[in-house]
């Protein structure tokens, strides 16, 4: 990539410039962070991104839309299922067809799983890039629970191409609302330890209060959303604003805070995963008996027309833009990805901070590459 | 000849042999004798020097190897794991396998590095360490060296081994490494005060810097039992200082991976990179066995007041063991902290030494100095 | 308020201008050369308040190549799309909207690296993800024998 | 005196906080019952995957080697990724009359993603998921299976 060679080498006459990346411990997965420093304080944050574009918009457009759902999953592997929630929606709404209770509730469970065991991950991860590594094993042990339940019902882990136009592949395992339950408990008893550990500790407070303040008009400016977004008082949970599949019939609170810096990031995301474990609660036992997909025909074929579908992700808002030109496969479809657009604002934010700190805002904003390249 | 030393050793050892156990001035006043006796004394002492050496660098690998293992275990257990359990009973044998994989692996040769310091700083580091344990008090009668300054001694030559890490930094032209080494000079730099003046404090209480006298001040009651507030200040601050100092824990920012990858030896690979690692632990090890010497009383065992069967009971105990589970104790205490801490930022570093530990110790060394004119000690 | 009253008082707000209801939101499409004042307009003005830039989509419609924005109001919570086209498939140029939204930065560089529209003064205008040796691949003239297989 | 006060108040709350991380993490170590370490290769025995689980797509066949799949190719179409390929050969069945049969159901377990969507279209459901998930194989040819076993048959009544 000569283009960037030529800036690195501009840089070196200036400043100090480190190559953080495509492998580095702190950038999970192959982002290159061009830094500038001045002794420790960070000048300028140049990512680097594309290591592994997949083209998978270009894929989309020659394949059908049920196949689509398999894609989705490989874009941001941690929200995999609402993801493949967010296209089947699209389709769906093109076709205008009425999806039963059961399948929303049963949509809307396994979406809060999804972002609990994201959030869970994130957690994990985050505490390593601090330095506090028994974190990471902490959060892993508990995310397991949740993908056993996944592999029980869905066949797979992480990767759970769970979701299709019309409903889902299958029905959920007759162990499923037991497991859920039991989870819950469990991880209602763990998570003050994750506070315990991480959330109370003194440097901890030290190393994240204050850092990377991003400021409401910036977050909105940037498209910032997401827990990252909500940090900084930028109301976008669009399970709120704009209710998609059973999120219309749980009350749920939109976890909110001001003050925008790393630390409130960190908490806004804690915050989630409780809520996330009030909205299950809420819809688990009242899971409606019924088909769990609806008869699609055997060709789909939206009809012409553009079809954009907000869902929210464990990152924040996905947007799915289908353009249909009435055949089998779509004409256009674009992924607005949240990583791709939180990625942005990592050089606004981290102008003036020290190494450990861009380190930190990294992990607050919780970059999962695969859905940055696409 | 060497038969001639060995039976010499052993007619002069009047004792059974498991009265060795505590004490071991008969023992080597015993081979000292043989040597003397059998041989002029310049090679005598030559061939003390030797033997000492030869177990000293024994003593070193075994160690080095052990606490590798134990951390790795104590991380693992502490991160609901089970660690290494592959390789021998319990994994025992993971890290002498490891160390075979260290020793075949390719030296890889740094491009534009200053081959000489490049090559010159990991030896810095392991004499700087290994030098430290020659004044160190084992047990009683088993101190290689008794010098009469012995604490001085020891925080001089270990302070040495920034040396080596400066010099590994620069030298491997890296920028992480360089970035690495300037944060762990500062870092050790500044943290050298707490420790000197953490030991100082209990200098004032003993009166002496010879370790072998300072075991002996506390045959009644340990020091930190004896000046009890301040010494116990003293203690956590030592715990702290002597964790940056050997970079780990929380303190190890020289070599964070999440930020440097690893630091100032991103570059060394094979036996060079082990000789890091192995200073690491060995640093560890010569800190928390000064801990445990000057705040712990080395190997004396515990006695209270007059209890007299009590004190009988520990003074059972051989003294070598009391040193060790010291010397494990504190070890503990900071693979502990390593362990559930998260990093601290090179300022916040500093900071946590100038406007806290450093004012705390002055203070500190001023009241005990207060309490030891007035007496008020036990 | 609502795509009706939207539409009109966009009809109000920037005459001679193409708006329709489309299947979602309201739908105004503009002339690259009056794109820029538009976008200003919508985010400024204070009865509609487009402060919220959701992504910026790059379509090739087989003849000439378009460019789709999709605004919101994070205040009154309405959402418009904005539409513009470029003919010239050689050297298509748009004007930059990346001062109004910091977001229009990555999207713009993302839309220049997969099917080559330029933006006139964006601040560094640098493929994002593809090497500079590549072509444009979501154009639908792309051909790329290699790594494109089709049973 | 007051920031005196608020000095030291300041110290003992952070050790504080750093000893309740502490216990945590000790509290761990005292109880070694919490550790969910899975000894893999010792508990192959006892270690069994969710029926659902899935391991590779098989084409189960009964006990007189008979097989479900007609050979329509809906899955090849269904595939995302081209990895399936069904080879079909046309007989003369005994009654004289033209009849299409599988010759070869040939699949890519190297370019799989279990999408499962060949298994759910699969109009007799000759296709399903196994819970075999140890693949390693040294040769990359091995990764390409043939589903239907040599000579088998059309099972009686699938059409």
């Amino acid at each position: 990539m000569e283009e960037q060679t030529k800036t690195i080498a501009v840089d070196e006459q200036q400043e100090y410039v480190i190559n953080m990346g495509p492998q580095h411990p702190s950038t999970h997965g192959v982002l290159r962070l061009v830094v500038s420093l001045k002794g420790e304080i960070v000048k300028n944050v140049e990512p680097h991104i594309g290591y592994i574009h997949r083209g998978i918009e270009k894929m989309c457009e020659s394949i059908t839309y049920p196949q689509i759902i398999h894609l989705t999953d490989r874009m941001d592997y941690l929200s995999a299922h609402i993801n493949n929630e967010a296209v089947s929606l699209a389709v769906e709404k093109a076709l205008e067809v009425e999806i039963p209770d059961r399948i929303k509730i049963i949509r809307t469970i396994m979406a809060e799983l999804t972002r609990i065991q994201s959030h869970q991950l994130w957690w994990s991860s985050f505490g390593m890039d601090l330095g506090g590594l028994t974190c990471f094993f902490y959060g892993l042990r508990d995310r397991e629970k949740i993908l056993d339940i996944f592999e029980e019902t869905c066949g797979s882990r992480m990767i759970v191409s769970y979701n299709c136009p019309g409903g889902l592949m299958y029905d959920i395992h007759p162990d499923f609302q037991k497991k859920v339950k039991e989870f819950i408990k469990y991880f209602r008893k763990i998570l003050p330890e994750y506070d315990q550990l991480l959330t109370g500790n003194v440097i901890f407070h030290n190393r994240s209060k204050g850092i990377g303040i991003l400021s409401r008009e910036d977050a909105i400016s940037f498209g910032v959303t997401g827990p990252s977004g909500r940090a900084s008082g930028f109301e976008c949970d669009v399970r709120k604003h704009e209710p998609y599949s059973a999120y219309d019939k749980v009350d749920l609170k939109e976890v909110l805070f001001n003050e925008g810096d790393t630390f409130h990031r960190y908490l806004a995301r804690i915050d989630e995963m409780r809520e996330s474990m009030n909205i299950i609660e809420q819809l688990i036992d009242n899971i409606p008996e019924g088909p769990f997909a609806v008869k699609m025909k055997p060709v789909i074929k939206l009809p012409e027309g553009e079809y954009y579908q907000r869902v929210e992700t464990a990152r924040g808002e996905l947007g799915v833009f289908i353009i249909s030109d009435g055949n089998k496969n779509p004409y256009r479809v674009k992924f607005r990805s949240p990583n791709f657009v939180n990625l942005s604002v990592l050089n606004h934010i981290s102008k003036g901070m020290k190494i450990a700190d861009l380190v930190a805002i990294g992990g607050s904003l919780d970059l999962v590459i695969p859905d940055i390249d696409r | 000849m060497l038969l001639n030393i060995i039976s010499n050793t052993f007619r002069t050892l009047a004792e059974p042999w498991w009265k060795v156990l505590y004490d071991f001035s008969p023992l080597t006043k015993a081979i000292d004798e043989g040597l003397r006796g059998s041989m002029p004394s310049f090679w005598a002492v030559t061939v003390e020097m030797l033997i000492i050496g030869v177990l000293i660098l024994l003593f070193y690998a075994l160690v080095g190897l052990f606490l590798v293992y134990a951390e790795r275990k104590v991380c693992a257990f502490m991160q609901n794991r089970l660690g290494p359990n592959r390789v021998g009973p319990f994994g025992l044998f993971q890290t002498i396998a490891d160390l075979i994989k260290l020793l075949f692996v390719e030296l890889i040769p740094i491009k534009n590095a200053d081959k000489f310091l490049f090559n010159l700083a990991p030896f810095i580091v392991i004499i700087a360490s290994f030098m430290a344990i020659a004044a160190i008090p084992f047990a009683k009668g088993l101190q290689p060296i008794d010098l009469n300054i012995g604490v001085l001694y020891v925080m001089a030559v270990s302070s040495m081994g920034v040396i080596g890490v400066l010099l590994a930094g620069w030298s491997s032209n890296n920028k992480y490494s360089l970035i690495g080494a300037m944060r762990s000079g500062a870092q050790i730099v500044s943290y050298e005060l707490s420790v000197g003046l953490a030991l100082i404090t209990v200098v004032i209480l003993a009166g002496t810097m010879q370790f072998s006298e300072i075991v002996e001040a506390q045959r009644t009651t340990w020091f930190i039992f004896k000046g009890h507030i301040p010494a116990f200040i003293a203690f956590i601050i030592f715990l702290i200082a002597s964790t940056a100092e050997t970079n780990r824990g929380p303190f190890d920012l020289a070599e964070a991976e999440s930020e440097l990858t690893a630091g100032y030896h991103t570059e060394y690979s094979g036996i060079k990179f082990a000789f890091f690692f192995l200073a690491e632990y060995i640093n560890m090890f010569i800190v928390a066995s000064i801990g445990a010497t000057i705040f712990l009383g080395g190997w004396m065992p515990f006695h209270v007041g007059n209890w007299d069967g009590f004190n009988m009971v520990m003074d059972f105990i051989p003294p070598f063991i009391w040193y060790i589970g010291k010397t494990a104790f504190i070890i503990f205490m900071m693979m502990w902290f390593k362990w559930t801490f998260p990093r601290l930022r090179i300022d916040q570093l500093l900071t946590l030494e100038w406007k806290y530990l450093l004012p705390i110790n002055l203070v500190n060394v001023l009241i005990m100095a207060l309490i030891v004119l007035m007496g008020w000690h036990f | 308020m609502d795509n009706n009253k939207l539409e009109e008082f966009i009809k109000s707000l920037i005459p001679e201008t193409d708006v329709k209801i489309g299947k979602q939101y309201v739908e105004v499409t503009v002339t690259p050369a009056s794109l820029h004042s538009t976008a200003k307009l919508l985010r400024d003005n204070e009865e509609t308040r487009f402060d919220f830039l959701l992504c910026i989509t790059g379509v090739d419609w087989g003849q000439d190549l378009g460019i789709i924005y999709h605004l919101r109001s994070t205040l009154f919570g309405h959402a418009i799309v904005l539409k513009t086209m470029v003919c010239d498939r050689i050297n298509p140029v748009v004007d930059t909207i990346s001062d109004l939204w910091n977001t229009a930065d990555f999207h713009e560089r993302e839309v220049y690296d997969l099917l080559g529209i330029k933006f006139a003064n964006h601040p560094d205008l640098r493929r994002l993800f593809l090497d500079s040796s590549w072509g444009f691949p979501l154009r639908k003239d792309y051909v790329d024998d290699v790594n494109i297989v089709t049973k | 005196m007051r920031s005196i006060i608020n000095y030291l108040k300041e110290i003992i709350e952070g050790i504080w906080s750093l000893m309740k991380g502490m216990k945590v993490t000790g509290s761990y170590f005292v109880r070694p019952s919490t550790i969910v370490t899975q000894k893999y290769p010792n508990n192959r025995k006892e270690l069994v995957m969710f029926d659902r689980f899935k391991g590779e797509v098989i084409m189960p066949h009964n006990e007189k080697n008979e097989h479900k799949c007609t050979g329509c190719g809906i899955c090849e179409i269904n595939c995302p990724n081209g990895s399936i390929e069904v080879i079909s050969k046309t007989i003369i069945t005994d009654d004289g009359k033209k009849k299409r049969i599988i010759d070869k159901h040939i699949y890519r377990l190297s370019m799989c993603t279990f999408c499962a969507l060949c298994v759910k279209t699969c109009p007799s459901n000759a296709l399903a998921f196994s819970q075999e998930f140890e693949h390693a194989v040294f040769n990359r040819a091995l990764l390409i299976k043939t589903l239907n076993k040599p000579g088998s048959q059309l099972m009686k009544g699938v059409e």
